[in-house]
């Protein structure tokens, strides 16, 4: 057995164990700080019969992601070749040099490192099949190797991979990085000079190793397996407080993920675990329009987990967001950035005492067969839309209760937008009360961000629709029949309504029975945001609205006619433009009955 | 412009006056008005008349609505038959209030006739006495003012700072009863006033003219009385000094009392209170009343005039003017008694 | 393009009071001028009034004075020819309108004027939506008729007039005042007072700003003898009654209060932009100035000149400007003209 | 010492450096609101202004006034819904105005100058 050691390989093993003792530590603490709801809800999955499709989750989509990075490659195949290329790479080098040993060793106990160095220690490994297995092994290293180079070119020129701009690190991951890139490469030689002496190479590394003098690869042969072994001793002790912490996060986070966890209004263990399944990737920098229009490079997704993450300050990325999702669509590993913001917005420890009691003597109203309708704060200042609706409801005979014909108790997100959750949780508790105390069918709503609201944060015992969504059932059933026009009608996703609540389909439906509907390159989840969010107050209106030309740009590239949108807030933010014609949708309906 | 400035004069008389003397001034310093008299009678030689049976003019009680307005009036009326009855015309208080009071009662008088015979009634029926309204009422300030260059004649220093030949820069402040009650009662009115300027000027030295010059000292007797009010009372004597304090004043000189008084102890009200003195060196700003700054200019002992009674201490002043004095006597009282040293201020430096 | 030039000294693009004003004086010193208008009647912006400020005089009356002095210098005048592009051409410009025809002259004066704020892009203000809002211009179409009513026709018991619609508001991206709305709404403040004397009478203002003279007088007058009552305060939004009337919420600033009131008629003070005109051809020979509008030379001793050698402006395509003040700029305009004329010699015919 | 009295605060808003210091500080956190010609249109659509006597002008007021504990207590009553920012005819950043007041406000949380000026200026 002593034959199957050497000294240069106690770095690679010192590393790896205190690497596994690092990451068991880590892992222990997080599991054990998720809070009382997130522990419910793993156990109510474990225990009932929804641990099968919650294991078949995981299985997927570790596969899918941690291995194959679907999601990247479907944002963008070059970064994703790159991503897939290291990591599915070396997870396959790895196993099949672990196949490798055990067929060679006829399944015999060997050593742990063996797999690794495999190509050191057995030096005799010129017979038959084991050509095969080198040819295998060398093609996997050139695999990762065009990994790691287009990572190099990158790291120069991001365009390479079709990326706007690389994320900025810290200088501890860039350290990091070259070692990580000096690992193949390293392997590369060691396994090379070995060749060169005993002929047990693959294609690559005995090509190169034929090129070698024997001279050169005898001095050179156990320096560049040291230095093969330390790079990855380097890299494994450190990594576990690098952003490469990730690659052994993410499964991690799949696994709770897929057991019904999600972010609570407070940090948990759980936001620790998507804090480090974040790979930095800056997928999040490229679709962000504060970036693209505004040249703020320095709030996105990837820089508020990464200073969370180390307790760096990041007042400005907490603060200058708008909140529009892109970033969480975009982000291939589905962490959730508005929550963790929310939370950060949440830490000015923000005070709590209630004065909304103003509010308590507001009486209910008895909407027993009728709808209940909520305009919303912003329609008191877009009657157009509330007006349209109510000619709507009269026209298909609807009763309704117009909630806040008068004066509107604001549905709380904006003030949970910006971190004041046991406020925005006092005026849920108020609406909650008004609605269900009216006894109401259902609540049928014009604001995308009040109806993301009752849907998502509520829990009424009611159902809530869009007016969309309304409208779009009132066309199927055939109660609306507006007049088609030739009128040929951009439609803007408003941020809540769709990459908010999903709801992409019925506005459409709805448009097209009274229009044509104009191209337009960014849509539904790739809408471009407004630019006047409520989940932003960091910008003035001079920058919201250069974000608003930026969308309004891709709205009109078809030349439209008019633009349509279902958000009172994106219809202000619109209707500023003085070239700009812009309407709901209720009211391009009630226009043609 | 001459002609201009006559209109902004003042009728002050020139020679026989009658002096009633300050309830405040004569108990905080009462060097001044020995002094006031040694001036008028030694200096310039003048006959004035220092009245025994003399007594309030009620003013504080008047400004704090405690007295009536007919005790006021009888009481002022029965000065004035002591002044009748020692035979003067012209009436010389040392206080401004009494000054502002004496003035508003004549003034009254003159409008309501009525009044000034009920008075004399009243006055008449309780005292037996009977009085004549003076002839000219001025203070002692205007009388100063009007023989300042007399007075210079016999000087010995001059508001120099020895040390630089550089004039000595002054703040001056004139009691708000001595003409924002009547204009053209003060000299120069209450637009010009110029009765404290005019001195400081001729003896030498150098006015400040400072944003807040105008602003009231903060006595207010309503709000000082009641002690809970006193926050206001000091809040502008505070805004005074911060005002001034850029300035660089060698010292301040009133012609009231009150103002004196008030200017001089607050700033060590200030010193406890926020550890704060308007002057570089942590001493304060000295106050003096416009009788010391004559007194001390023309080589009287400045313990004899009673600066050592003052909460800011003047050496270092006395020091800047060259004028030369016992450190040992500081505390020697007229008599030639040893006076018990007072107790020293935490943050004021003395 | 028909083939057919008309050959001109002097064109004159806009028949309102600026350019009929330049036209009538630049024929009186004999320099030959034609005048275009878009519309079928001359000085069509002030023909949609009733009475002008500060005189009370009558709208129709100007329009009659003016249109007279084109007959009287015997002007070649062309209405209903909207022109739609104007080019310099070596020396010359090329005016085209939309039947194709073209003009050639050796000069230019632009008074193509302003074109009232578009009401209805104040969402909030509810222009369209509510029966009870109108706006100045269709106030005076009202007050034309000679009788004040509300949305029933009865005689309204409120009239709220609302300054800075359009005018002074970043939301809708113009920044700028348009300097004639304060004496207007105090002028039709009182013009509905005279006609309904019952009637409350209320105008919203941000700041009144009585600039000319009988201005700040007609002002007190409106408070003193009318009884017409000035609130400082921005009216937010509108919202009907449930018997059509206009529900407002404004804060009464001074005051400190918010005020919410209901009231028959809301009378939004719509402000002056660039005419379609004055924006298109403004740009066409880029001298397109902020907001669209045209830009002179040089505010103090060009404001009639532009980049353009040749081509003048005169009037509220400038800015927004009074019916005098525009007749002034004319003048002086004309003025401008005369001079140049005679520094450029006829180069051919 | 213990006079029995406190030198009483000057009330007249002046351009002291501490009044100059208080405006510099706000307008650092929201500039915009240089620009509020005081028109009252935030006051008039304000949602809770419809329910309550709140007015937005008057947290302004209160600021310079200094009483802020005054202006915690009216800041509570703000929803956030935005609309005041919505009518602002001068693009006055007032959700922002009104975030970072809240924010200095409060009591367990000290991060900035603003926050400190706050802390030791009130009257």
């Amino acid at each position: 057995m002593s034959s199957y050691f050497h000294p240069f390989i106690l770095p690679f093993c010192i590393g790896t164990l205190v690497l596994f003792v690092i990451i068991a530590v880590k892992f222990y603490r997080w599991i054990t700080t998720l809070d009382r709801k997130q522990k419910k809800n793993v156990w109510m999955s474990l225990l009932t019969v929804r641990v099968f499709p919650a294991l078949w989750r995981i299985v997927k989509e570790i596969v899918k992601e941690v291995l194959l990075h679907v999601n990247i490659t479907r944002y963008n195949w070059r970064m994703g070749y790159m991503h897939r290329s290291i990591a599915l790479g070396w997870f396959l080098l790895i196993v099949t040099g672990f196949v490798e040993t055990l067929f060679h060793f006829r399944g015999g106990g060997h050593l742990p490192w063996l797999g690794i160095f495999f190509r050191f220690f057995v030096r005799d490994y010129t017979y038959g099949i084991s050509r095969v297995w080198a040819d295998v092994m060398d093609l996997l290293l050139l695999y990762v190797l065009s990994g790691v180079s287009i990572a190099i070119f990158k790291s120069i020129y991001s365009r390479v991979v079709g990326i706007r701009k690389n994320t900025k690190l810290r200088w501890f991951d860039i350290c990091l990085r070259y070692s990580l890139w000096l690992i193949f490469p390293m392997r590369l030689l060691s396994e090379s000079c070995t060749a060169a002496l005993t002929g047990n190479g693959g294609f690559l590394t005995q090509g190169i190793g034929d090129m070698l003098p024997t001279e050169f690869a005898q001095v050179m042969e156990v320096p560049f397996w040291t230095a093969y072994s330390t790079c990855l001793c380097v890299f494994f002790v450190l990594f576990p407080f690098s952003r490469y912490m990730h690659i052994f996060t993410e499964p991690l986070l799949i696994v709770f993920r897929s057991l019904g966890v999600r972010e609570s209004s407070q940090p948990t263990g759980y936001t620790r675990m998507e804090l480090n399944a974040c790979s930095r990737c800056g997928i999040c920098i490229d679709g962000c329009p504060l970036d693209k229009e505004l040249k703020i490079n320095d709030i996105q997704g990837v820089y508020l987990l990464r200073d969370v993450r180390h307790g760096l300050p990041h007042r400005n990325a907490t603060e200058n967001c708008l909140m529009c999702d892109q970033c969480v669509v975009d982000c291939p590993v589905g962490i959730e950035i508005t929550e963790i913001r929310k939370q950060e917005r949440n830490k000015g420890a923000l005070d709590t005492h209630d004065n909304y009691r103003f509010l308590d003597s507001i009486q209910s109203f008895n909407a027993i067969g009728r709808i209940a309708y909520f305009g919303g704060c912003m329609s008191h200042l877009t009657p157009g839309v509330t007006e349209s609706m109510k000619k709507i409801f009269d026209a298909v005979g609807q009763k309704y209760w117009m909630m806040d014909e008068d004066k509107t108790i604001c549905c709380g997100r904006p003030l949970l937008q910006q971190g004041f959750i046991a406020q925005a949780a006092e005026l849920r508790r108020k609406n909650a009360h008004l609605i269900v105390e009216s006894h109401a069918q259902y609540l049928v709503t014009s604001c995308p961000i009040c109806y993301q609201s009752f849907k998502k944060e509520y829990n009424l015992p009611i159902k809530v629709i869009h007016h969309t969504e309304y409208l779009a059932a009132l066309i199927r059933l055939g109660k609306l029949k507006p007049h088609k026009t030739g009128l040929k009608v951009a439609y803007h996703d408003p941020c809540e309504l769709g990459r908010g609540c999903n709801i992409y389909d019925e506005p459409r439906e709805v448009l097209q029975a009274v229009a044509e509907l104009a191209r337009v390159q960014k849509e539904r989840e790739h809408s471009i945001c407004c630019g006047h969010s409520l989940g932003n107050t960091a910008l003035d209106v001079e920058k919201q609205d250069k974000v608003r030309d930026a969308a309004l740009r891709n709205l009109k590239a078809d030349h439209p006619d008019l633009i349509a949108t279902a958000c009172p807030m994106c219809k202000k933010a619109f209707q500023r433009d003085r070239y700009t014609t812009v309407k709901d949708i209720a009211e391009l309906i009630a226009e043609q009955l | 412009m001459k002609r201009y400035w006559n209109e902004y004069q003042k009728k002050i008389a020139d020679d026989k006056f009658f002096y009633e003397r300050s309830c405040i001034r004569q108990t905080f310093f009462p060097g001044s008005e020995a002094a006031f008299l040694k001036m008028l009678r030694e200096e310039l030689g003048k006959d004035i008349y220092d009245e025994a049976n003399q007594h309030t003019c009620t003013g504080i009680g008047y400004h704090s609505d405690i007295v009536p307005l007919q005790t006021t009036m009888t009481v002022v009326a029965r000065l004035f038959a002591l002044m009748t009855e020692a035979g003067y015309e012209n009436y010389v208080p040392s206080c401004v209030t009494s000054f502002g009071v004496f003035t508003e009662m004549v003034e009254m008088w003159k409008h309501n006739p009525e009044l000034l015979e009920k008075t004399r009634k009243i006055l008449y029926d309780t005292t037996g006495r009977t009085f004549e309204i003076p002839k000219n009422i001025a203070h002692p300030s205007d009388i100063i003012y009007k023989f300042r260059y007399e007075l210079k004649q016999k000087m010995k220093y001059q508001l120099v700072n020895r040390f630089t030949g550089k004039p000595l820069r002054v703040v001056e402040h004139i009691g708000c009863h001595y003409a924002k009650i009547f204009p053209k009662a003060g000299v120069g009115n209450a637009e010009f006033p110029y009765v404290l300027a005019g001195m400081i000027e001729a003896w030498g030295g150098e006015v400040i003219d400072y944003p807040e010059r105008r602003h009231c000292c903060g006595f207010g007797f309503r709000q000082y009385l009641v002690q809970e009010n006193r926050g206001y009372s000091i809040a502008n004597s505070k805004k005074k000094f911060e005002s001034m304090e850029p300035y660089e004043p060698d010292f301040i000189v009133a012609n009231c009392p009150g103002c004196t008084m008030f200017l001089d102890k607050w700033q060590y009200t200030i010193a406890e209170m926020e550890n704060k003195t308007y002057d570089k060196n942590g001493y304060g700003i000295p106050v003096l009343s416009y009788e010391e700054m004559a007194g001390l200019l023309l080589g009287y002992d400045p313990w004899k005039l009673g600066l050592q009674l003052h909460q800011v201490q003047a050496e270092p002043l006395l020091n800047k003017i060259g004028i030369a004095y016992n450190p040992n006597e500081k505390f020697t009282g007229v008599s030639g008694k040893i006076l018990p040293r007072p107790e020293k201020p935490h943050n004021l430096l003395v | 393009m028909d083939g057919k030039i008309i050959s001109i000294q002097v064109a004159i693009i806009g028949g309102g009071p600026a350019g009929i004003e330049a036209a009538s004086i630049l024929s009186r010193y004999g320099v030959q001028v034609s005048l275009f208008e878009g519309e079928s009647k001359w000085a069509h912006n002030i023909g949609n009034k009733f009475k002008l400020f500060p005189d009370f005089s009558s709208a129709d009356e100007l329009v009659q004075t003016l249109s007279q002095k084109i007959v009287e210098n015997q002007i070649p005048a062309y209405l209903s020819t909207k022109i739609v592009a104007l080019e310099k051409q070596k020396n010359a410009w090329v005016l085209t309108d939309e039947q194709g025809r073209s003009y050639v002259a050796d000069t230019v004066l632009l008074a193509t004027g302003y074109d009232i704020f578009d009401a209805k892009r104040k969402e909030e203000l509810g222009y369209g939506i509510y029966n009870g809002v109108m706006t100045s211009v269709d106030l005076e179409a009202m007050l034309k008729t000679g009788k004040i009513t509300n949305v029933l026709g009865e005689q309204p018991q409120c009239v709220t007039f609302l300054q800075c619609v359009g005018s002074r508001d970043e939301k809708i991206g113009n920044h700028y005042c348009s300097k004639v709305c304060c004496v207007t709404a105090v002028k039709q403040a009182i013009e509905v007072k005279k006609m309904s004397p019952q009637t409350d009478v209320f105008v919203f203002y941000m700041d009144l700003r009585m600039w000319g003279q009988g201005f700040e007088e007609l002002y007190r007058e409106a408070q003193e003898k009318y009884s017409i009552r000035f609130v400082r305060g921005r009216i937010s939004e509108a919202a009907s009654t449930f018997d059509d009337r206009v529900q407002i919420k404004a804060e009464d600033t001074l005051v400190g209060q918010p005020l919410k009131m209901s009231t028959d008629l809301l009378v939004l003070m719509v402000g002056m932009e660039a005419s379609c005109g004055t924006k298109k051809l403004a740009a066409c020979c880029g001298i397109d100035g902020e907001y669209g509008f045209a830009l002179s030379k040089q505010p103090h001793l060009a404001d009639n000149q532009t980049a353009q050698r040749g081509l003048f402006v005169a009037g509220a395509c400038k800015r927004p400007m009074s019916i005098s003040d525009a007749i002034n700029d004319a003048r002086a305009a004309a003025t401008e003209i005369v001079e140049y004329l005679k520094i450029v010699p006829a180069n051919k015919k | 010492m213990d006079f029995g009295f406190t030198i009483s605060k000057p009330r007249s808003i002046e351009p002291t450096e501490a009044g100059k210091e208080q405006l510099r500080l706000l307008e650092e956190q929201v500039p915009t609101f240089r620009r509020c010609m005081n028109c009252g249109g935030c006051t008039a659509t304000c949602s809770a202004g419809h329910f309550i006597n709140f007015n937005i002008r008057k947290v302004h007021n209160l600021y310079r006034w200094g009483q802020y504990k005054e202006l915690d207590e009216e800041l509570q009553k703000c929803m956030l819904c935005g609309k005041c920012t919505l009518v602002c005819p001068r693009g006055v950043n007032l959700r922002s105005l009104i975030i970072h007041l809240r924010k200095a406000l409060n009591k367990d949380h000290l991060s900035n100058d603003f926050q400190h000026f706050i802390r030791n200026n009130n009257r």
